[in-house]
């Protein structure tokens, strides 16, 4: 941190935000050129936190990658390995039974909600609100609990196995998340009234952060950014996977296209999840949980194949390409986030510095999901 | 544009160069529910950038540049993977290039938002996209001059 | 003009809302659960570090020294060693040490275990001052346990 | 050739005074708001209601390290990395601490393995680490336990606090 | 003569303790009220293993900043980054001379205390100013230059409330100021609707400017944290951040303490019985705890929002207020 002399003609300075910062969310460094609170540029440099998943998936067997998912984005630690198992799945030719599948959803939204929420959380922090986060964690201690009964860790689940799921939920589970939806459901008036009918949030998200959704198209973001620009592009309704066409539910979109159009969608995606939750809940089939005759050490047929999920980012996918030996050959592992946080250099030019901020804060990055 | 007239676009562009042998199909439907995408379409490197227009102007979307080694062949693939966000429909281009001179222009003129898949892929890769307006390491260190993903890395 | 004035008005109404929010939190109990004073139990299938599960009849750990959980292990963390039992039939564990710095908590292990004979352990406030703390002696842990 | 030095007893004893002070610094122990990976988020976790830090008098997490007593390295310190944390190490004011948290930040974790040419090894191979929490992440009662092994040392052995056996 | 000249010495003398031990005192226990407060909000106990309640909590702290390393970073100017949280501090002290704690209790009964108590609270600003210029930091930077534009947008409708008051009772001496309020709260300034009926709005507007002036959630800019890391203060370490963490809540006391002379009657009391110090500190702390309240229940205000306000509600809305105040005591 230093004067920069010979830009002080210019009357620009550099700000070297990160990578450690606050409103960063972990270890993003972004070179601001800045004109008084103005940005000229806003370059972000990756790879703080790079931690060589891609090459893992390739000196590993397929089944020894599964932990690796849950620390991608550990925040919705379960998209990332449904899209990795479902990948390896569709690749192998394993099916999955149909309580399994029943299960991946209900824990997934779940883990929506709970990555919804975080978000939530960490968004108001950015913007300067402290106690919305600490609700918003108590909610999520609910889902963490639960998730954590029937997975065994409150973070990093690694519960999805190829051909189904580590072990079966109990009835504790079941009337567990009905209590939860509930819950959550009486809670929403409250977080409409404290923090989206709040004039101060308000003031810092109408009409701020401004991405079109051609912009969204052209940078290929996903998942809430692309839905608050008002394109209804979602993964479970594109390409419907697992028991997702199963259930009613909408597309949360809003064509505000600013950082409340983003909050928007997030906010009624958690109302969406919860209906989510409420129909598997109540339609969940009995019968294995697991696939019978998956090998134990898996070896797909040589080729390659292409899944995606719909996280609670966006759209992740993972593309395997296999020798037809124990390791993958090739694992490409798609993050929302890195296509969410690329636009960020083009939308944020002219903007001030706080309102950029908000701009970042809404587009919901986890740092090791860029970075991988 | 329909995907057929898409493939039929993109077919045109696939013709075959003499030296890319590859194994792949030119240009094959490929079944959703088992490949995951709709249409896998191998198109000679340095026409990449043609495929890219054709799927910018049929408002596809770029989701990710993967690149893959195979070094047994002494070649290097590049797969664009692309999404249609109205329906869903999911296009895949493939090229192939040696290992030995592993170059192909970039199409980051036509999708901005393929600069960091492009750079990553160098990153891993070593694989030039010509004409890159700045292609720098973008997940590993600034001076970084390895290519960990390929296969002879570390090796 | 009109517009600002219903906008004061209707902020200020906004923040007003927010204050009755927290205030009325202000009354109600607390969430916390005071760690040290009170302790939380685990679900049952909580994941801690893996431990070796004894046989209730002779107290002895039910390894049979089949390297599974080695193998199965992505991180490598589990290293164990067994000779040749007096009795002539099978192997008993001498040694298993797990370096619990490396472990990544997937489970892996105990599923790969045929005999039941690793499980979690509930504990979950580790904390050591020292590094090499961190590499466990399972056989000997369960002894004490025992 | 040396010469041996008589130090005579000091006039006046500072032990006592050491003993108030330590006690004061275990006791206001700062952290420093800064997330590297997954344990960040049990982190935030644990200073959020459920397990609420700020019994202990740490909530105040602090964004300037110039301002921080202790700094939570919770997560992967990769090799890109390793030089922005040796920096914030050193702009804190002495007296400091460093709790490392989860695998990663003792060993590398899971990332550690023949070969990997990201991560580095442990927090301790760059700074000097005082307590280690294992556990991938740990839950929250680990951390709480991790500052209360921290300041466990810095009252030189004495616990103030029930020991949870489990 | 003598006599008197040392018993004036020995007033002063303990006047000055006293005010500094008070300082102090709400400097830490406020800090200590904020974070329980602050966590009862949420949901939590905060601080309570650290003596009982927590009652110990400010003491280890202040320990633990005295003796904390002074980091001075390099190329700063070391005369000013060490005045600057002097600067800060002093003036406030400084003003807790003329507030008049009960009818006999006040350090100094000036005739011109209101304006002392503005002109030493301006010198805030410069203080930041200072410490965020001289950091050699570009956050600092940023936040001085947010500081100094905030501090002069809240500084005028503050006045203009001022004046407006003034105008009502025709004084700048506080203990005269608080004594025309006696006889009940329908007598205080914040309800005296027959003089103003603009005055609870005015009391508001002034609630309003004193978070702003102090840089409190939701206008602080000077440490806004998710933006500039800690602001002007991002370089100062151990007593210096202590100092300027002190300065802070001090000028809330200082705010809450003019408010509760200009609107709420000071020490008189609500039902006209037994005025006394007591009321005083009563009303005083319940606005310190509002200040604290409004900081955990709202985000930060966006800078320009944050100038909005000030340029385009507060002043006109404070000048329709004095002209109000000029026609009522005309009319009537």
């Amino acid at each position: 941190m230093s004067l920069d002399v010979q830009n002080l003609d210019r009357e620009t300075f550099v700000v070297n935000l990160g990578p450690q910062h606050p409103a960063t969310h972990g270890v993003l460094r972004i070179k601001l050129t800045m004109d008084g609170e103005y940005i000229v540029d806003a370059e972000p440099v990756l790879g703080y936190i790079h931690r060589m998943h891609e090459k893992m998936g390739e000196n590993r067997s397929y089944a020894k990658f599964l932990p690796n998912m849950g620390r991608m984005d550990y925040v919705a630690a379960l998209f990332n390995s449904h899209g990795y198992v479902a990948a390896v799945e569709r690749l192998a030719g394993i099916t999955v039974p149909e309580r399994a599948e029943f299960i991946r959803v209900i824990t997934c939204e779940l883990n929506r909600v709970a990555s919804h929420l975080l978000w939530l959380g960490a968004y108001l922090i950015d913007l300067g609100g402290f106690t919305p986060m600490l609700y918003a964690f108590d909610d999520r201690e609910m889902i963490l609990d639960l998730l954590e009964a029937v997975t065994g860790a409150r973070l990093t689940f690694c519960y999805f196995r190829f051909g189904g799921v580590a072990n079966d939920v109990d009835e504790n589970f079941v009337s567990g998340t009905r209590v939860f939806v509930a819950r959550m459901r009486s809670r929403m008036p409250m977080y409409e009234a404290f923090v989206s009918k709040n004039i101060i949030f308000r003031k810092r998200c109408e009409g701020i952060g401004v991405i079109s959704a051609e912009t969204c198209r052209r940078y290929g973001a996903t998942g809430p950014v692309i839905r608050g620009s008002g394109v209804a592009y979602d993964v479970r309704k594109a390409e419907p996977y697992s028991a997702y066409p199963r259930f009613q539910f909408n597309v949360a979109v809003s064509d505000l296209c600013d950082n409340m159009g983003r909050y928007r969608v997030r906010v009624d995606e958690i109302v969406e999840s919860l209906r989510i939750i409420e129909q598997a809940i109540d339609q969940l089939p009995g019968g294995p949980v697991m696939a019978e005759k998956v090998p134990r050490s898996l070896k797909p047929p040589k080729g390659d194949c292409y899944f995606n999920v719909e996280s609670a980012r966006g759209s992740f996918g993972v593309r395997v390409v296999s020798d037809a030996t124990e390791n993958a050959y090739r694992l490409k592992l798609r993050s929302p986030c890195l296509s969410n946080l690329h636009l960020f250099r083009e939308c944020s030019r002219g903007m001030l510095l706080p309102d950029a901020l908000a701009m970042l804060g809404s587009l919901d990055l986890v740092i090791p999901d860029i970075d991988r | 544009m329909s995907l057929s007239a898409i493939k039929q676009k993109l077919a045109e562009i696939a013709v075959r160069s003499a030296d890319a042998a590859s194994p792949v199909p030119l240009a094959v439907d490929t079944a959703h529910a088992v490949r995951g995408t709709d249409l896998d379409v191998t198109v000679p490197p340095e026409r990449v950038t043609d495929a890219a227009r054709v799927l910018d102007e049929a408002a596809f979307m770029l989701e990710s540049i993967t690149g893959v080694d195979f070094i047994a062949e002494g070649q290097m693939e590049v797969v664009y993977d692309y999404t249609f966000t109205a329906s869903g429909e999911r296009v895949a281009i493939r090229a192939r290039v040696p290992r030995a001179k592993p170059e192909l222009p970039t199409v980051c003129g036509i999708h901005p938002g393929a600069n960091w898949h492009e750079r990553e892929t160098h990153d891993f890769f070593g694989i030039v996209f010509t004409g890159h307006p700045d292609l720098i390491p973008l997940l590993l260190p600034e001076d970084a001059d390895f290519h960990p993903l390929r296969k002879d890395y570390g090796a | 003009m009109r517009n600002t004035i219903q906008e004061i008005i209707s902020g200020a109404y906004s923040l007003a809302v927010g204050m009755k929010i927290t205030i009325c939190n202000l009354f109600r109990p607390t969430v916390t659960l005071h760690y040290p004073h009170e302790s939380a139990t685990m679900p049952a299938r909580f994941r801690g570090h893996v431990e070796l599960a004894c046989d209730p009849e002779t107290g002895k750990p039910k390894c049979v020294v089949c390297m599974a959980c080695q193998r199965a292990c992505p991180s490598g963390c589990i290293s164990l060693d067994g000779q040749k039992s007096e009795s002539g039939k099978g192997k008993v564990l001498t040694a298993y040490s797990l370096d619990f710095s490396l472990c990544s908590l997937c489970g892996l292990c105990v599923e790969s275990c045929k005999f039941d004979a690793l499980r979690f352990s509930k504990q979950y406030n580790l904390a050591f001052t020292r590094r090499e703390e961190c590499t466990f002696n399972l056989l000997e842990r369960a002894q004490v346990k025992k | 050739m040396e010469k041996q030095v008589e130090v005579p007893p000091a006039l006046v004893q500072f032990a006592q005074l050491d003993k108030v002070l330590n006690l004061a610094r275990a006791n206001s122990l700062w952290p420093m708001t800064f997330g590297l990976a997954c344990c960040a988020i049990e982190m935030m976790a644990t200073g959020a209601s459920r397990f609420d830090m700020a019994r202990f008098g740490c909530e105040v997490f602090r964004p300037s390290p110039r301002q921080c007593d202790l700094m939570i390295v919770c997560g992967t310190i990769t090799r890109k990395m390793a030089p922005a944390v040796i920096t914030l190490y050193d702009q804190m004011p002495e007296p400091k601490w460093v709790l490392a948290m989860g695998n990663c930040a003792i060993s590398g974790g899971p990332f550690n393995f023949p070969g990997q040419y990201s991560v580095v090894e442990g927090a301790d191979k760059i700074l000097p680490v005082d307590v280690y929490v294992p556990g991938c992440p740990p839950r929250p009662e680990g951390l709480l336990e991790g500052i209360l092994k921290l300041e466990e040392k810095l009252c030189s052995g004495w616990r103030r606090w029930p020991v949870v056996e489990t | 003569m003598r006599m008197e000249f040392v018993l004036e010495i020995a007033r002063v003398v303990l006047y000055v303790v006293g005010i500094l031990a008070f300082v102090g005192f709400n400097a830490s226990y406020l800090v200590l009220l904020e974070r329980k407060g602050s966590a009862r909000f949420q949901l939590r106990h905060g601080p309570t293993e650290v003596g009982p309640f927590g009652l110990i909590q400010p003491v280890a702290d202040a320990v633990k900043l005295l003796c904390k390393q002074i980091l001075i970073p390099k190329n700063v100017d070391v005369i000013l980054f060490f005045m600057a949280p002097i600067l800060v501090l002093l003036p406030a002290i400084l003003c807790m001379v003329t507030i008049p704690f009960g009818a006999t209790i006040a350090a100094r009964n000036f005739n011109l205390g209101l304006l002392m108590v503005f002109a030493f609270a301006a010198f805030n600003v410069f203080g930041i100013l200072i410490g965020g210029w001289a950091s050699h930091n570009k956050y600092a930077n940023l936040a001085a230059a947010r500081v100094v534009a905030q501090n002069i947008a809240y500084e005028i409708p503050t006045l203009l409330i001022v004046v407006a008051v003034v105008m009502v009772t025709g004084t700048f001496n506080l203990q005269e100021i608080v004594a025309q309020q006696a006889g009940g709260f329908w007598r205080w300034n914040i309800l005296r609707l027959d003089l103003n009926p603009l005055q609870p709005v005015a009391f508001l507007m002034y609630f309003i400017c004193l978070l702003a002036e102090t840089n409190r959630a939701p206008f602080d800019m000077v440490e806004a944290e998710s933006e500039l890391v800690a602001g002007a203060y991002t370089e100062y370490s151990g007593m210096t951040f202590g100092v300027f963490f002190m300065a802070e809540y001090t000028n809330i006391v200082l705010g809450c303490c003019v408010a509760t002379v200009l609107f709420l009657g000071g020490w008189q009391c609500p039902f006209g019985l037994v005025p006394g110090p007591h009321w005083f500190l009563l009303k005083m702390y319940a606005l310190c705890f509002t200040v604290i309240w409004v900081r955990w229940s709202f985000p930060r205000v966006q800078f320009y929002n944050l100038l909005n306000l000030s340029w385009k509600i507060l002043i006109p809305v404070s000048l329709a207020n004095i002209i109000l105040t000029a026609l009522m005591l005309k009319v009537f």
